[in-house]
Order: C-alpha cells, then sequence, then structure tokens
C-alpha cells in the first residue's frame, strides 16, 4: 500500500486524470451521453487541481518528474485552464446532437494529461511523451467538425508540420544522448559546451520547442491552423502547449543564474521577429482567428523578453505575464465560441459578424474587448499590468533591443486589436445574416468570469500578484 | 573482433533523416509526404538506438519503443485525415489543401 | 584494419537502406514506393540488429514492415490511389527549387558531421542490449511513461475513430 | 470630505456602464436622463468639495486618497490613489460643471440622432477618465486616463462612422496623439527606472533633490513627457488631428477638442513644473513652440470657411497661449488663462452648435448672415463668447487672463520681450478672426433661413456659460483695477507666487488692451469692404483661404473707400506670406511623416503576408529553413 501510494503520489494530478479518462471511457461503452461525459471529465480537471498540493508534499520522488515549485504552478495553470476550455467547449458542442461530440472532452482530457506531463517532466522521455500526446490529442480536436473541410485542412496542415517538428526535436534529443549518454534535461544544462554534438542538438530542441511555442521562424502554421480549428480547439492550441513548453524552457533558463550568449542571441532574434511578424502580419486581417493567431506569436514574443530577463523580477513577470494571457486568450476565443455554431460550416469568426455586437450583446462585446485591449496592453485590462511587468524586467536586464522592439510593436499591434473593437461598435452588415450562436448559461458563466479577472485584477492585481507568489514561491 | 564505431551508424541515421527532409518538402503527394515522416522517424529511432549501443543503456531501445508509439499513432491520424479529404483533393495533392491561406 | 562480418553486414544493409530509402521517396506510383520503403525498413532492423538490439530490430520488422506499410497499403487500396501519379510538382525549368531543400539538407548533413568529427576518437564500445534489460527498463523504471504512452495511443484512436466514422445523419461525406 | 472624492469618477463610469449594457433596450429619454444624472452627482460632489475646501483647507494644502495598491514591482510601487490640490480641484470643477452643462444642452442638441445611448456612454466614459486624469496621484493613473479620454476621443470623432471621413479624422487623431503618448510613456518609464517612483509628488521631491539644474535626464524625462503633452494638446508639431477631429458632434468639440482634453497637456506640465523648472532649455522649447503654434494657427482660422474650423484652430491658438505662459514659468496665468478658456470656448462651440442645429447643419459662415435678430439668443452667447477669446479689456473674461499671460511675458528674461510682442500680434489676429466670424454670421443679410426653435436645454448653458465667461476673470485682475487675486492666492501654495509685480510700463498694460480694440477694428473694416466674402476660397476647401491675388492699383482704392488703411498691409503682410505658408500645410509635411510610418508598416504587411500562402510544401521548406538558421546561429555564432 505504501509503495503505490508513494508510486501515485509524485504524479497524483496524473493518475487522477488518467482515472477520470478511463471511467469516461467505460461510461461511454455502457451509453453516450454528453452530459455525462462532460462532468467525469470535469471531475478529473478539478481532482487533478486538487492533487497538486497533495503532489508537491510528496515525500518520495517519480524518477523522471520534478517538484519544484515552477513546475506545480505551470501544472496548475495548465490545469485551471483547461477547466474552462472544457466548459466553454461543452457548450459550444451542446447543440450538435446530430453527431457524436462524447470524444471531444475525452480528447481534451488526454491532451491535458500531456501538457502536465510536460510541465512536470525533467526527462526528455516524458517530456516527448507528454508532447506527442498533446499533438495527437490536438489534431483530434483541430479536426473534430470534420464536416468543416477547413478543419481537416487545418489539422492535416498540423499533422505534418508539428510531426516534422517532433522529429527535428527527436534528432535533437538523439543526439544529446548520443553525445551524453543521458535523456535528463540537466545533461544538457551541465554538458553545455563540453561536447560539439550538443550545440546542433541544443538547436533542434529550441526548432521543437519553438514549433510549439510558435515564434518566429517556427509561426508559419499558426494562423491557417488557429483559423481552420473550431473555437474550442483554437483556445487549447494557442494556450495549454505553449504554457507547458514555457514551463520547460523556464525551468531550464531559471535553474541558471546565466543565459549562454548563442541561446540567448537565438532568443533574442527569434523574439524581436516575433513581435513584429506577428503584430504587422494581423494588420489588416479580417478573420479573427487569425487576428488572435497572429497576436499569440507577438505575445510569445513578450513571453520571451520574460524568459530572457534574468532575476526575481523576470520570473514574476513571465508568470503573470503567463496567467494573462491564457486568461485573455480563452477570453476571446470562449466569445467566438460563444457566438458560434458547432454544426454550421464555419465559426463567428470574420470581423464582419462582429459588427454591431455591442448593440446585441452588450455583455459579450465587453468582454471580448477587454479581451482585446488586455492583448494590446491598455490599462484598464490586466494586460497592461503584464506587459508593465515584462517591461520593467526587461528594463532592469538591460534588453535594450528587445524593449525597443516591444514599444514599437505594441504601437503597430494597437491598430488592428481597436479596429476590432470599432467593428463591434458599428451597425451590422445587414446583408450578411448569418445563424449566431444560443448562448449557455455555463459558457457564459465561464466567459463572464474571465471577463471580471482581466478587470477585475487589471485594477486590482494585488490578489492575484500575491496567489502567484504563494503557489510559486512556496 | 567488431570494432564498429557510432559514427557510422550515427551517419547513417542522419543520411536516412534527410532523405525524408527532402521528400516532406520536395513532395506534392499526401501519400508520400506522410510516408517521409515515417522514413525521419525511423532514423531518429535508429539514431537512439546508435546512442544505446554507444552507452550501453537500455535508454536508447525505451526511446525507439516510444517512437513506434508516436509513428504509429501520427500514421493513424494521418491517413484517416487523407480519407476524409479525399472527396476534395481528388488527386491528394497537398498544394491543393489551400482553403486556408491569407488571400 | 580488418572487417569483421558485422561491418560487412552493416555497411551492407546501411547502404542497401539508403538506396531504397531515395528509391521510396522518389517513385511515383505509391505502391512501388510502399515495396521500397518495407525494403529499407528490413535494411535498418538488420543494421539494428548488427548494432545489437535485437528486441529493437525485432520490432521495427513487426511494427514497421508489419503494420505502418499494411496500413498505407490499406489506405492507398481504399482511396485506388494506385494509378495516380503526382509528381514532384515542379514545372520544367523551374527546377531551382528543387536545389533549395537539397542545399538545405546538405548543409545540414555537413554541420552535424563537423558535429561528429569533433573531439571524439575512434571509439569501439561495444553493447549488446538484450530483450530483458529492456523489458526490466520498461517496466520498472519507465513505468509512468508507459502508461502515458497508452495515453498517447488513446489520443489518436479516439482522433482516428471519430474522424473515420460514417456520420450518422450528413451521410457519408 | 475626501474620502468620498472616489465617487467623482466613478459616477460616470458606471453611467457609462449601465448605457453601454442597457442604453440600446432604454429610451433616449431614460439615456439621457442616466448619462446627465451621473455628471450631476460628479458636479455636486466637485462643488461641495470645493466650498468645503474654501472653508476648512486642509493641512499642507492637499489631501491625497488610498484606494489600493495597483503595482508592486521590486523597485516602485504604484497606488490608486487621488491627489486633490488647489490645480487638480479646478480642472475638478472645471470638467464636471462645464461637463454638466454640455450634457445637459446634448439632451436636446443629439436628439434625434441614432445611437444616442451610444453617445452618452462614451460622453460619460469621457468624463470619467478626464477626471482619472486630473486626480490621478501617480504618473501611472494619469497615463490610464490619458488613455482612456484618448479612445474615447477617437470613439467619439469617429460617432457618425458611417461617413467614410469621419473614420478617417477619428484614425489619423488618434494615430498623431497615439505616437506622442508613446514617448510619453517612454518618459514614464524613463523617470520611473532613474527615481523609483511614478508617484507625483514623492518622484518630484527626488528629482529636485538628485538631479542638478539642466541635467540629462532631467531634460530628457521632462522632454518626453512634453512631447505626450503636445501630442494630447495638438500643439506644434502635433496641430494637425484638433482640425480634422471637428468631424465630431459639437457638444463633443466644445467638451473634448476646447474645454476639457486638449488642456491635458498643459495640466501635466503643471503638474509636473518643478521637473520642468529644471530644465530651462525645456522651457524655452515650450515658449518658442508655443509662439509658432499661436501664430501659424491664428493666421489659418483667418481663412476658414466653417465655423468649428475657425474655432479649433483658436483653440489651437490659445492653448498656444498657455504653453507661452509656461514657457515662461507664469504656471497660475496659464491655469487662469485654462479656467476662462475652457468656459468662453465651450460656450463658443455650443453656440456654434445651437446655429447649426436651426440652419439645417450648416457650418459654412459664408452661407450664414443676418442671424442677430433671427437667433438673439445665440448672438449675444457667441458674442460674449467671442469678446471673452478676443479679451475685448473690462468685458470680458478672457481679457483678464491674457493680460496676465502677456504681463508675465514681459517681466520674463531672455526672450520676453520677443515673446511679448508675438503674442500681441497673437492677441491681434484672434480679434480680427473671431470677429470677422461674429460679422459675416450675424450681420447682414440672411443668407439661409433659420428653421425650429431652442428648448430649454439648449438655452440655460448658453446662458450660465455666457454669464461666466463675462464675469469669471474678475477672480483675479491686474493690481491698478481692483487687486483682486483670488485665483493666484488660492494656487499659491502650489505653485508659488506669481511672478507678476505689477512693475510693468503703462504703455505695455495699454498695448495689451488696445490690441484686441485693434483686431476688432481690422476685422470689422474688411467685413465692411467686403474683403472677407472676396477671400472667401473655395466652398468645402477647409485650410484653403486666401485666394485672392490683387494688383496694387484695386488694393489702393479699396483703401480709399473703406477708410481703413489695413487692408493693403495686411494683404501684403499677411495673406502673401500666408498663401506661401498654406502652399507648404496644404500637403501637411507634418502629417507625411506620421502617414509614411503608418505606410512603411503596410509595406511590411504586405510583404509578410505573402508568405502565408497555405501551402504545406511550401510552409514545410519554411520550418526547414528557419531550423537551419537557428542551427548555423547555435554552432557558428
Amino acid at each position: 500500500m505504501i509503495g503505490l501510494v508513494s508510486l501515485i503520489q509524485p504524479v497524483a494530478p496524473l493518475f487522477v486524470m488518467t482515472l477520470a479518462t478511463g471511467s469516461a471511457l467505460a461510461a461511454i461503452a455502457m451509453r453516450r451521453s454528453f452530459l455525462i461525459t462532460v462532468l467525469i471529465c470535469l471531475v478529473g480537471l478539478i481532482g487533478a487541481l486538487l492533487a497538486l498540493p497533495w503532489m508537491a508534499h510528496s515525500a518520495a520522488v517519480a524518477p523522471m518528474f520534478a517538484d519544484g515549485a515552477l513546475s506545480v504552478g505551470f501544472a496548475g495553470v495548465i490545469l485551471l485552464t483547461s477547466i474552462l476550455i472544457l466548459v466553454i467547449a461543452a457548450s459550444y458542442w451542446r447543440d450538435a446532437t446530430a453527431e457524436p461530440r462524447e470524444e471531444y472532452p475525452l480528447l481534451l482530457l488526454v491532451g491535458t494529461i500531456g501538457a502536465v506531463t510536460v510541465a512536470l517532466g525533467i526527462n526528455f522521455i516524458p517530456l516527448f511523451i507528454g508532447l506527442e500526446t498533446l499533438t495527437l490529442a490536438m489534431i483530434g480536436m483541430i479536426a473534430y467538425p470534420r464536416w468543416r473541410p477547413e478543419a481537416l485542412e487545418a489539422a492535416l496542415k498540423y499533422l505534418v508540420l508539428s510531426g516534422m517538428s517532433s522529429a527535428l526535436l527527436l534528432l535533437g534529443l538523439g543526439l544529446v544522448d548520443l553525445a551524453t549518454g543521458h535523456l535528463s534535461l540537466a545533461a544538457v544544462q551541465h554538458a553545455s559546451g563540453t561536447a560539439m554534438l550538443l550545440l546542433p542538438a541544443l538547436g533542434l530542441i529550441i526548432v521543437g520547442a519553438g514549433f510549439k511555442l510558435s515564434v518566429v521562424p517556427f509561426h508559419i502554421w499558426v494562423p491557417d491552423v488557429y483559423a481552420g480549428a473550431p473555437a474550442p480547439s483554437a483556445a487549447f492550441l494557442a494556450t495549454i502547449p505553449k504554457i507547458a513548453v514555457i514551463a520547460v524552457v523556464a525551468r531550464l533558463l531559471f535553474a541558471d543564474a546565466t543565459i549562454p550568449p548563442t541561446l540567448g542571441l537565438a532568443m533574442t532574434i527569434a523574439g524581436v521577429a516575433s513581435m513584429l511578424v506577428g503584430n504587422l502580419l494581423a494588420l489588416l486581417q479580417q478573420n479573427l482567428k487569425r487576428i488572435l493567431g497572429y497576436s499569440s506569436i507577438a505575445q510569445l514574443g513578450y513571453v520571451l523578453v520574460a524568459l530572457l530577463a534574468a532575476g526575481a523580477l523576470g520570473r514574476s513577470a513571465l508568470l503573470f505575464f503567463v496567467a494573462m494571457y491564457s486568461v485573455t486568450v480563452i477570453g476571446a476565443f470562449g466569445v467566438l465560441s460563444a457566438l458560434s455554431v458547432a454544426e454550421s460550416d464555419r465559426d463567428q469568426d470574420r470581423v464582419g459578424d462582429i459588427r454591431g455586437l455591442f448593440w446585441r450583446h452588450p455583455l459579450i462585446a465587453g468582454i471580448l474587448t477587454l479581451a482585446l485591449l488586455s492583448l494590446a496592453g491598455i490599462p484598464p485590462a490586466l494586460g497592461f499590468m503584464a506587459k508593465m511587468y515584462v517591461m520593467a524586467a526587461g528594463v532592469h536586464s538591460h534588453l535594450r533591443v528587445l524593449i525597443a522592439t516591444m514599444v514599437v510593436s505594441s504601437v503597430i499591434g494597437l491598430f488592428y486589436y481597436l479596429r476590432v473593437i470599432i467593428a463591434m461598435t458599428q451597425a451590422p452588415d445587414s446583408a450578411d445574416a448569418h445563424a449566431e450562436g444560443r448562448l449557455s448559461l455555463p459558457g457564459n458563466a465561464a466567459i463572464g468570469l474571465i471577463g471580471a479577472v482581466i478587470l477585475g485584477f487589471g485594477i486590482m492585481p494585488q490578489p492575484l500578484l500575491s496567489l502567484l507568489k504563494a503557489v510559486f514561491h512556496s | 573482433m567488431i570494432n564498429l564505431s557510432w559514427q557510422a551508424p550515427a551517419s547513417l541515421a542522419i543520411i536516412l533523416f534527410a532523405l525524408g527532409l527532402i521528400g516532406l518538402i520536395t513532395r506534392r503527394n499526401l501519400i508520400f509526404v506522410i510516408l517521409s515522416i515515417e522514413v525521419m522517424l525511423n532514423a531518429v529511432a535508429l539514431l537512439f538506438i546508435v546512442a544505446g549501443m554507444r552507452w550501453g543503456h537500455p535508454d536508447g531501445q525505451v526511446m525507439f519503443i516510444f517512437i513506434l508509439n508516436l509513428a504509429g499513432g501520427e500514421l493513424a491520424l494521418g491517413l484517416v485525415l487523407l480519407l476524409r479529404l479525399r472527396a476534395r483533393i481528388t488527386t491528394l495533392d497537398g498544394d491543393s489543401a489551400n482553403i486556408l491561406r491569407e488571400s | 584494419m580488418t572487417y569483421s562480418m558485422f561491418d560487412v553486414v552493416f555497411y551492407g544493409a546501411g547502404a542497401f537502406s539508403v538506396v531504397t530509402t531515395t528509391l521510396a521517396i522518389t517513385r511515383t506510383n505509391p505502391v512501388y514506393a510502399l515495396l521500397n520503403f518495407v525494403m529499407s525498413i528490413l535494411g535498418i532492423a538488420l543494421v539494428i540488429f548488427v548494432l545489437g538490439a535485437p528486441f529493437a530490430a525485432s520490432l521495427e520488422v513487426i511494427v514497421y514492415a508489419g503494420a505502418v506499410v499494411v496500413l498505407f497499403l490499406f489506405v492507398v487500396m481504399m482511396l485506388n490511389l494506385a494509378h495516380l501519379k503526382t509528381d514532384f510538382g515542379v514545372k520544367r525549368g523551374r527546377s531551382v527549387r528543387l536545389a533549395v531543400p537539397g542545399v538545405l539538407v546538405i548543409s545540414i548533413i555537413i554541420e552535424i558531421g563537423i558535429a561528429f568529427s569533433g573531439r571524439f576518437g575512434k571509439e569501439t564500445t561495444y553493447h549488446i542490449i538484450g530483450p530483458s534489460a529492456v523489458g526490466r527498463q520498461l517496466l520498472v523504471a519507465d513505468i509512468i511513461p508507459i502508461e502515458l504512452g497508452s495515453m498517447l495511443l488513446l489520443a489518436a484512436l479516439l482522433g482516428a475513430f471519430h474522424l473515420a466514422r460514417l456520420s450518422p445523419e450528413r451521410g457519408r461525406q | 470630505m475626501g474620502n468620498i472624492i472616489w465617487i467623482i469618477p466613478a459616477a460616470p463610469l458606471i453611467g457609462s456602464i449601465l448605457l453601454g449594457l442597457f442604453g440600446a433596450r432604454w429610451s433616449n429619454r431614460w439615456s439621457g436622463f442616466i448619462g446627465t444624472l451621473s455628471i450631476v452627482i460628479s458636479a455636486l460632489l466637485s462643488v461641495a468639495i470645493a466650498v468645503h475646501w474654501f472653508q476648512d483647507p486642509p493641512v499642507d494644502e492637499h489631501m491625497r486618497i488610498m484606494l489600493w495598491r495597483w503595482i508592486s514591482l521590486p523597485e516602485y510601487s504604484s497606488y490608486i490613489e487621488f491627489y486633490l490640490d488647489p490645480v487638480s480641484l479646478i480642472m475638478m470643477l472645471v470638467i464636471s460643471v462645464i461637463g454638466l452643462l454640455i450634457h445637459i444642452f446634448s439632451t436636446e442638441y443629439m436628439a434625434g440622432e441614432a445611437g444616442y445611448s451610444r453617445f452618452f456612454a462614451y460622453l460619460n466614459l469621457f468624463v470619467a477618465s478626464m477626471l482619472l486624469l486630473v486626480l490621478a496621484n501617480d504618473l501611472l493613473v494619469l497615463f490610464v486616463g490619458w488613455e482612456g479620454v484618448g479612445v474615447c476621443s477617437y470613439l467619439l470623432v469617429g460617432f457618425w462612422f458611417h461617413k467614410a471621413a469621419n473614420g478617417y479624422a477619428a484614425r489619423k487623431s488618434f494615430v498623431v496623439t497615439r505616437i506622442a503618448d508613446v514617448a510619453m510613456l517612454v518618459g514614464i518609464l524613463l523617470l520611473s527606472n532613474a527615481l523609483g517612483t511614478v508617484s507625483i509628488q514623492p518622484m518630484l521631491a527626488k528629482a529636485a533633490l538628485l538631479w542638478p539644474h539642466g541635467g540629462i535626464m532631467a531634460a530628457a524625462g521632462a522632454a518626453l513627457l512634453l512631447i505626450g503633452g503636445l501630442g494630447k494638446s495638438a500643439q506644434f508639431p502635433f496641430q494637425t488631428w484638433l482640425p480634422d477631429a471637428m468631424a465630431g458632434p459639437t457638444p463633443v468639440s466644445a467638451l473634448i477638442h476646447a474645454a476639457t482634453m486638449v488642456t491635458a497637456g498643459m495640466y501635466l506640465v503643471i503638474r509636473l513644473y518643478p521637473l520642468f523648472a529644471l530644465v530651462p532649455s525645456v522651457l524655452t522649447v515650450i515658449a518658442v513652440g508655443a509662439v509658432i503654434t499661436i501664430l501659424t494657427a491664428s493666421l489659418t482660422a483667418l481663412v476658414q470657411r466653417d465655423i468649428k474650423r475657425v474655432l479649433a484652430y483658436s483653440t489651437v491658438a490659445q492653448i498656444g497661449y498657455m504653453f507661452l505662459a509656461l514657457g515662461v514659468g507664469a504656471w497660475s496665468a496659464a491655469m487662469f488663462h485654462f479656467l476662462t478658456h475652457a468656459v468662453f470656448k465651450a460656450l463658443l462651440f455650443l453656440s456654434a452648435g445651437a446655429i447649426a442645429m436651426r440652419l439645417h447643419h450648416e457650418q459654412d459662415i459664408f452661407r450664414m448672415g443676418g442671424l442677430r435678430q433671427k437667433l438673439s439668443v445665440v448672438f449675444w452667447a457667441f458674442l460674449i463668447g467671442s469678446a471673452s477669446l478676443a479679451a475685448l479689456p473690462v468685458v470680458s473674461a478672457g481679457a483678464f487672463s491674457k493680460e496676465m499671460i502677456l504681463a508675465s511675458l514681459w517681466e520674463s528674461p531672455g526672450l520676453g520681450k520677443w515673446l511679448w510682442l508675438a503674442a500681441l500680434f497673437g492677441a491681434v489676429l484672434t480679434a480680427t478672426y473671431i470677429f470677422r466670424v461674429v460679422f459675416l454670421v450675424f450681420f447682414g443679410e440672411v443668407k439661409t433661413e433659420p428653421t425650429g426653435h431652442y428648448g430649454v436645454r439648449i438655452v440655460v448653458p448658453l446662458v450660465l456659460l455666457a454669464i461666466a465667461a463675462s464675469t469669471i476673470g474678475w477672480l483675479e485682475m491686474p493690481k491698478f483695477m481692483a487687486s483682486s487675486s483670488v485665483f493666484s492666492s488660492f494656487l499659491e501654495p502650489v505653485l508659488g507666487h506669481p511672478a507678476t509685480e505689477s512693475t510693468l510700463p503703462h504703455w505695455v498694460t495699454a498695448a495689451g488692451y488696445i490690441a484686441p480694440l485693434l483686431g476688432v477694428v481690422i476685422g470689422f473694416g474688411l467685413y465692411r469692404s467686403g474683403y472677407w466674402v472676396r477671400t472667401a476660397g473655395p466652398v468645402g476647401q477647409g485650410n484653403d483661404g486666401g485666394q485672392a491675388e490683387r494688383s496694387m492699383g484695386e488694393g489702393v482704392r479699396r483703401f480709399m473707400r473703406a477708410g481703413f488703411g489695413f487692408d493693403f498691409l495686411y494683404d501684403r503682410l499677411l495673406v502673401q506670406p500666408f498663401l506661401w505658408l498654406v502652399k507648404i500645410l496644404r500637403n501637411d509635411p507634418i502629417d507625411a511623416i506620421f502617414m509614411s510610418a503608418a505606410a512603411a508598416a503596410m509595406r511590411f504587411h504586405g510583404a509578410l503576408r505573402r508568405s502565408q500562402i497555405g501551402q504545406l510544401r511550401r510552409y514545410a521548406g519554411m520550418l526547414a529553413l528557419g531550423s537551419m538558421a537557428v542551427i548555423v546561429i547555435m554552432v557558428f555564432a
């Protein structure tokens, strides 16, 4: 018994979620019920969240998993994000009764298992397995509305390109193994510089991570895949894998006080390019999902600034920014999915679709506005605060080029965020009448909560900061 | 006496990987694109075997098994997507799957 | 330097798999390509065997040659693709584009070659890792990742299952 | 008393949220009521606080009301905190009271417009942001309000969004001010980084302590903040957005683009004046820039056809006077001119709106005329406003404030006399262009017949503002008249004693009073001679006047006929150089800089877009190239 506990406790959240997956499968086998599946998955996610503190206090250590506060905190952020996405997704699929939809929450749950594995893993084996579990689950989620050719195409693109990036990543891991004989992150950390093989290996690992983070030059797939995926899947895609990978990178970078100069150079170039390219590409875009995709490219550029800004300030800036980013992005995609009908041929993702939204659904429009303001970094919203912190951390670490780019790209970015906000206040195109989704109570509650978080913590961020501090510095 | 060093098989793996990459970048037919990914994964799997050989640890083979795992999963999803897209992409031409793009 | 039987087998099988892989990715007919791919896999399996990993070699044959390629063939048959000959999609006279990936790949090889030739001398360490060692590693040390591997397969299964199912009300699509 | 101060910005904010959420479902009447009620609350509380302040001033003449902690970084913290001192008290009073009058006016003015509740939602939000701006104790909170008013201005200028030109104007105003705002944000970051705080009072104290007089850090910080202020206040070289912003509804022009938001730049400088006082070079820049602003804007105003554009240019010029005062360190003179200007310019804009209401939204002064009898209320209102703008002695409020500025210019060392001369010349021009409007609109024959009538909600604000515009100047009178210095002594705890010791030569004072009269006379003379009508310029060309090319002989004839020598002189001295100026300004060289930045962004956008071709193979190739690049960096860098 003790043996079992010591086996389970260090990976308790994974255990809980796996259990939930099994139960959900069994439930589906007995009787297909969307509601029951969603509830089981929800219970699994919440259970995993509750299991986190138990795991953190574990005396035993699983061989390939971390128990540092940083990993636990990131796992918590992933689980919270997943719960929100699950609620939004449940409301999105609610009316799609002609299609079997029980697999969707399951895929989401399995994907979250993968992401938590990545966040917790310190060995390349769980990192790799987790990442690929996440990827395969996401392909299923992207292609889930299989009656939409766009969704299938997006899934295919993602499959091929992520397959390629996984192969490159694996090549890097293989070279690490070949060079050092170890598959742990520590092998890279401590052996760097001793073996020639490690340099290209590290480069290839950056490629793999960069693909999942969608920083320039590995951003090329983002707009197409986001645009093709159904809104909840896009929300998942835009947040979960990124948080998971950021967790790994942060653990790598924050463990040492200094960042190797070549790595720093690569990250600086990627950061500058991401901020500029992301914001420039979004300028005249008419598709909201693409806008959010491009915006996420730019936001990840800001994340790189926070990652490069070493020290306590950079650390808290990173955590704050990641929390802000995931909440905000889910809010934006949540609004899109609330407005969309799953069974239709496309989501309500054109700028034209939300024209006049303020007069139809002021609350929903207000939340989308808040989310966009947050992404743009305009004061009352949480995003301003997060950007402030990142900038302060950057200034503190003398990242002049990055900070200058950040300022310039923010100005460019403002244009397209405001364009969307303005569109919401304009009179709707009467010619372009379309089916708009009914709003469900839980979905609305989730979006409303997100809106409250963005505004509330934007004005009064102290509680959030204390929370993050309590979680990450415990 | 065996005097095989690790460089030669590792180079073989890299060459196979490169072939897969070439196939992926140049072929239009999606069957070949997916085949190329399999080639790349296979090559990487070989690389892990080589690493295991060099250091004498079973991790290489463990990774090999996981890569097989991934290759199978990815293949299944890729092929089923092809089946679904068949109606739209009559010749399985990857270039013609471009509804999603900057117009 | 004397060459042992192992060396001969390794170089022979390695060369064979390179040739067959090249053929596999350049055929226009998918069936021929797959047959070449099977050949290449058998060659690689031999290489793996020579490298002292008999368990992995057998898996290579069973899973890749047995399952992966057969799955491919099924799909090719279902799609009735054998007659479709999609080429590289490069118009005549514009083969410059083909040079780009060529240059790219060659430079990757060169880079890694430089890395290989770095400071390593010729090592001749050679370990045979039998199935029992692998099994112990898998089921004792890596028990959690193995379970997670099942999650990976489950994710693929769920997706493939959902996508492949005929739509109940919308009919075939 | 102070602990309820948060209600003052909160009430309009809540009003705006309510209107935003439910306005579409409410009747116009109810929307207007809620929109106005929220401002009534703010205005009453502001007045109550002011009264209480006079009866029982707080210790140290200021109040700090902390609400909660906003940002806490290791180096510095920022609090959501309000700071009330005489300066912000006056700003608060002006914003809430004039805001209230304009809200009342709007309930009638906007009747029948689509988006009635939307209008009040925006307007309430604007008032809330503006109040936040002036009450902020902290540069970051101030910046929040700063951005908030910018967004509201954008929304309100583009209120009639179905016209493409309005959208363009809105965008232009936003882009231009935004560029300035970036400089300001950088300035704030610089100051916070250097001084470790953004809380205004401690920051100023630290700056005075740490930085030498004329030091480079102080200069950089002051200059960056100044750029932000110049942008918001539409001063040279950012003046181009304000005339275009007249595309918005007239009450918006009155509130945002005349009385309150555009003076935020001046407020910023006053709030931070100890910082600016450290760097005389920046002050000189302010003064010289202000002179350029005053002269170009006044000259431009002289040839406008559109009544609102005349007022817009005059706003630019009047804010130029405030900045001129700032440039010579006459802080309380600037504040005083802000106060009077807010009153008379709001009055002028509302009058213009009232005229337009009755004339089918006609804004061309050459299609008006003879409205003196037809619209007598508006005539008197506009006349009082004009007198105040022109600074006619004794009868108007503007005279006292402008005189105060002129006096402090004369007394300031260095460039002072030259600045005084320029300002005096500007005063002549001011009187000329505004009385040109008065004569053309209210005298002569009727060109467009007015229709409809005014309700009480139009008349009451006009009357109240008109009374204020003629009496508010008595708060501060020159020594030789009544020795009333209520205003400057009220501000003294913050801004120090005004520099104006009555050592002015009498002729200087006299010149200050005669200049406006001279301007009126010129305006009248040119009106009588028909010069204005002849030089009206083509219809619909906003900033394109002075087309008249005159022969020498004709000029002499008109000189004889009109009995005023100014016509010819004016033509040669002003119109010809002005034509040259207009030729340059027509292409808007400053505008071109802003627009080329936008164009460059678009160029990049187009180039990058082409990479998103949608083809998998191409994407794979790009991914491979990217990987190559990373490996190259890692291996060879």
